[in-house]
């Protein structure tokens, strides 16, 4: 916790980031890596919890067992991987009741993607395949971060984001090969997604201000619009297996780059989602405050109790 | 006595049931630490159901498999006790239905895992265990939360005064021959259990007085319409349809 | 509100009672027939309001536009009911806020029919039929009752009884000339309603201690054991007319008596479920509380608005 | 523009979703004057959903029935704004619902009732009276709530705040030719309603952001899905039966 002006520590820091090295919670790291961080990671932990809310309302009315299993089982990692987030942002002195009051108070974000609505089955598999393959694409660069408890926690969820990834892809494999209105469910919710998946890899790369510092101190590994095309590049086929077309006429082969061409998402919606002011984020928090308070006497009864038990 | 097959139909529906009311805590838990834990419990009910419904549905025959059984039955073919539809009510409400529904599954279970019939007895094997977990769980928190604050000794003790009229039905006669087990044999164990974790939860236990019945011969409650009403909800609207 | 010891007012309540005229608010009446009178109409009230929630529970899945209007009016007429008899009751000195604290402490009783349970859409038409039909039978002898604002609400609540008992045939005929699981549906739902609909009427006879004294002052026209064969009597052959079975192994016609030999109810459960150990007692006094304590604010924001728009 | 048949379904929509949730008050309302009131709100709104829906029905020349759509269509089908989707909340945002609903219908009923097509001219004169009603009612308890405690008047306006973004959708263009009006022409008179109302009520009017947009195309909010499985399962669970 040290914020020294002392020169050697700062070397040392600059040394380990240099040979891509992991930075542990006792080294010395500068107020802004570890402010840098603490945002990011307690970001990246609010959107799994959140991002239970959406999938968690269709376990109720999953249309099979199986699926209903799996999907509980999805949902259920969420909350894990918000554990092991929360755990490393703990390393880094700020406690998990603290972040839920900043994303409790709009003073943390979550990922924008959950302000979208799920009001059909098929989103589900959508989910799976494009918003939990966009993650990937963000994610996967994340376990080489350069701080060690969020790189290693990136490890853990990774492998279990593929398998969502994979399981979402094969729910809408399934259904597209079942009935004609099964197949028009998918369509449309790949129609909702996919602008809103585009931009989970935030604004481009002109307009995104603190990606470089975030590059030169390894906490991020590529750029938005790397991921980005990436991401497109590695789902149009996909899409074509599956049979579905992504909405958007402009997206094509280029020959000579070797990659997709694709349109433009709507950045003024993106910022609007962002501030606050999508289709579900007031939903969204008040569902999470309505837990939370609804829950407060609980958490209390266990501390009185553990407080006593202790005493004994 | 009844048959096998509406034998498995009941172990399978308390399951799923079950399963049902303890996933609807998703993302709603009063932590994450919950969220893990009754999604766990959720996962373990449910897996019992998919066994033995799927067990059930080969034995008759019928070529019902076990979405058919869950999905396209009507209440009055369930064959639950009616303990595992009551409502959630607060996280207190719900760990008294835990522990009363884990308690009795575990030793029921913990008998049919060495029944003769080894299909049954291997689901049960496996249940067995797994409701074992749910008791401590279950016990845990009645400690916690009866000797807790006083509003969340208050809670717990009206959860287990609400649950316990649903309690006495576990323990009707209701077997199969396979199964060789009348449930009254199991009351006495189960009070032993149920009493030792109230006391240490400084909770009284309840009066016995009314006590609900009917469920193993699909009389439900109230809630257990709208229950079904969301969970076959996606199913029945594509009829024929694979997922 | 006169406790008077003077006989000459008794006298000119003897009197308007032997002539089977109407006792009014302002007349003088004997405490015991005061309190006898609340502990009646309130009960009823009571009844008519818990009585909203078995049927309530079906208008959002009544299964077709027409039964859904139905059983909304009827509901909204219970509602109605509800207010005729607490205000007939606050002619009696004691307030609505008083009877429903009463109740809710369980102090005051409602009918013991409506803590049994309405687990399928056949119990509307049951309810309908039988419910209704019984509480006819009891409530016809009331319009013509001794104390004059309990007679006239009982007129009009009677007309429109009657109104949802022959609703609430018509829907179990429908349903017996419909599918084997509508007319499965119908007689499951006699099966469970026909013992405590007998019970409705209260205990018999012999066992009845307040009945004398009510049928002396007017407050009550038949004795319960009349009532209860006067309504088998009218039942037997309309569910005759429906094909519907009663599960009475003893009812037969006597053909020298001119009226049905039935069998006897289970007192005991009656007892049981009258001291509050039926199958849903707690479940309906606890819907009732949790809707009285949802809508406090809203009573108490009526009130502070009425008080300051008055002193403008 | 849509064709008629589309534009009576929208209208018959609207109403049927706000009877499902009007009616979900029965038994819960705050006290019993609000009990009789909003059953007569329900009970108006599904009788306006039955006539358009009955018209719709006939003029499609298919066979279906009300029923038949109410019951048998799903959720991408139904073509009512999202406003009415919205859980009923506190008493407090079911007052908001119903006056930014009841505004805006009795504004467009009115202007139908003068069409040249009979029959919708038929049914929207009648409904105009009755949403009328609806207008009064709810303007009470909005100034009422917000004029009457602290606790009133932030639940109130929290309403206001939460229903607001769903009430652009109302005005988006959507017609039939037989209509031969544009919703946006409503705009400025329900919003000089609702502000008087409001103002009287001692309450803000919310400032204009995120705006629901996509019913009358069948795009419904997440809320909308359970209260189609609980509406059409008793139906739905009975196929081809008779009620």
């Amino acid at each position: 916790m040290t914020t020294s002006e002392d020169p050697e520590p700062q070397a040392a820091f600059d040394a380990t980031i240099a040979r891509r090295d992991r930075i542990e919670p006792r080294d010395w790291m500068p107020d802004a890596y570890r402010k840098t961080l603490v945002r990011q990671i307690a970001q990246h932990a609010h959107s799994e919890i959140i991002g239970m809310q959406p999938e968690g309302a269709w376990i109720g009315s999953a249309p099979s067992l199986r699926r209903k299993a799996i999907l509980l089982a999805k949902v259920q990692d969420e909350a894990g991987h918000g554990l092991y987030l929360y755990a490393a942002c703990e390393t880094l002195g700020v406690s998990r009741a603290e972040l839920t009051d900043l994303l409790l108070a709009g003073r943390q974000k979550y990922s924008s993607i959950f302000n979208y609505p799920t009001p059909s089955y098929a989103d589900v598999g959508t989910i799976g395949w494009l918003v939990d393959g966009a993650a990937i694409c963000n994610q996967v660069p994340l376990c080489r971060t350069s701080y060690g408890p969020y790189g290693r926690a990136m490890i853990r969820i990774c492998k279990e984001e593929s398998f969502h990834q994979r399981q979402g892809y094969e729910l809408l494999m399934t259904m597209m090969r079942g009935t004609e209105a099964q197949r028009a469910m998918v369509q449309e919710s790949v129609n909702r997604f996919w602008w809103p998946v585009l931009m989970m890899f935030g604004p481009p790369d002109v307009q995104s201000p603190n990606s470089a510092r975030s590059m030169a101190w390894g906490i991020k590994r590529n750029s938005n619009d790397e991921l980005r095309q990436k991401f497109v590049d590695m789902t149009v086929p996909q899409a074509d297996a599956l049979g579905v077309t992504l909405p958007d006429p402009d997206l094509r082969w280029n020959e000579e780059r070797g990659q997709h061409d694709f349109g433009e998402p709507d950045w003024e919606e993106f910022a609007a989602v962002v501030r606050g002011d999508g289709p579900c984020n007031a939903q969204r928090l008040r569902h999470r405050q309505a837990a939370h308070d609804d829950g407060a006497w609980v958490r209390e009864a266990a501390t009185a109790f553990a407080a006593r038990a202790g005493a004994r | 006595m009844t048959g096998l097959f509406d034998y498995l139909l009941g172990l399978g529906d308390d399951a799923l049931v079950a399963a049902q009311r303890t996933s609807e805590w998703c993302a709603k838990a009063p932590q994450l630490e919950e969220e893990v834990a009754l999604a766990n419990i959720a996962l373990d009910q449910l897996g019992q159901a998919r066994a033995f419904l799927t067990y059930a549905g080969e034995l008759e025959g019928g070529g019902r498999d076990e979405d058919a059984l869950a999905f396209l039955r009507d209440a009055h073919d369930f064959r639950n006790a009616q303990l595992v539809e009551l409502p959630n009510g607060d996280f207190a409400t719900t760990v008294a239905k835990t522990l009363f529904l884990a308690a009795y599954q575990n030793l029921l279970f913990t008998r049919l895992g060495r029944t003769a019939e080894p299909r049954l007895a291997g689901i049960a094997a496996k249940a067995a265990k797994e409701s074992s977990f749910h008791v401590s769980y279950a016990s845990v928190w009645t400690v916690r939360l009866g000797d807790g604050t006083p509003l969340s000794h208050r809670r717990m003790r009206d959860a287990v005064e609400e649950v316990w009229p649903y309690t006495h039905e576990l323990f009707e006669p209701w077997s199969a021959p396979e199964a060789g087990l009348d449930p009254a044999t199991l009351r006495g164990r189960w009070l032993e259990i149920v009493e030792r974790v109230l006391g240490e939860a400084t909770l009284p236990r309840p009066q016995d007085g009314w006590a609900a019945t009917g469920g193993r011969h699909g009389r439900h409650t109230e809630w257990f319409g709208p229950l079904l009403a969301e969970m076959q909800s996606v199913h029945r609207a594509h009829e024929g349809a694979r997922w």
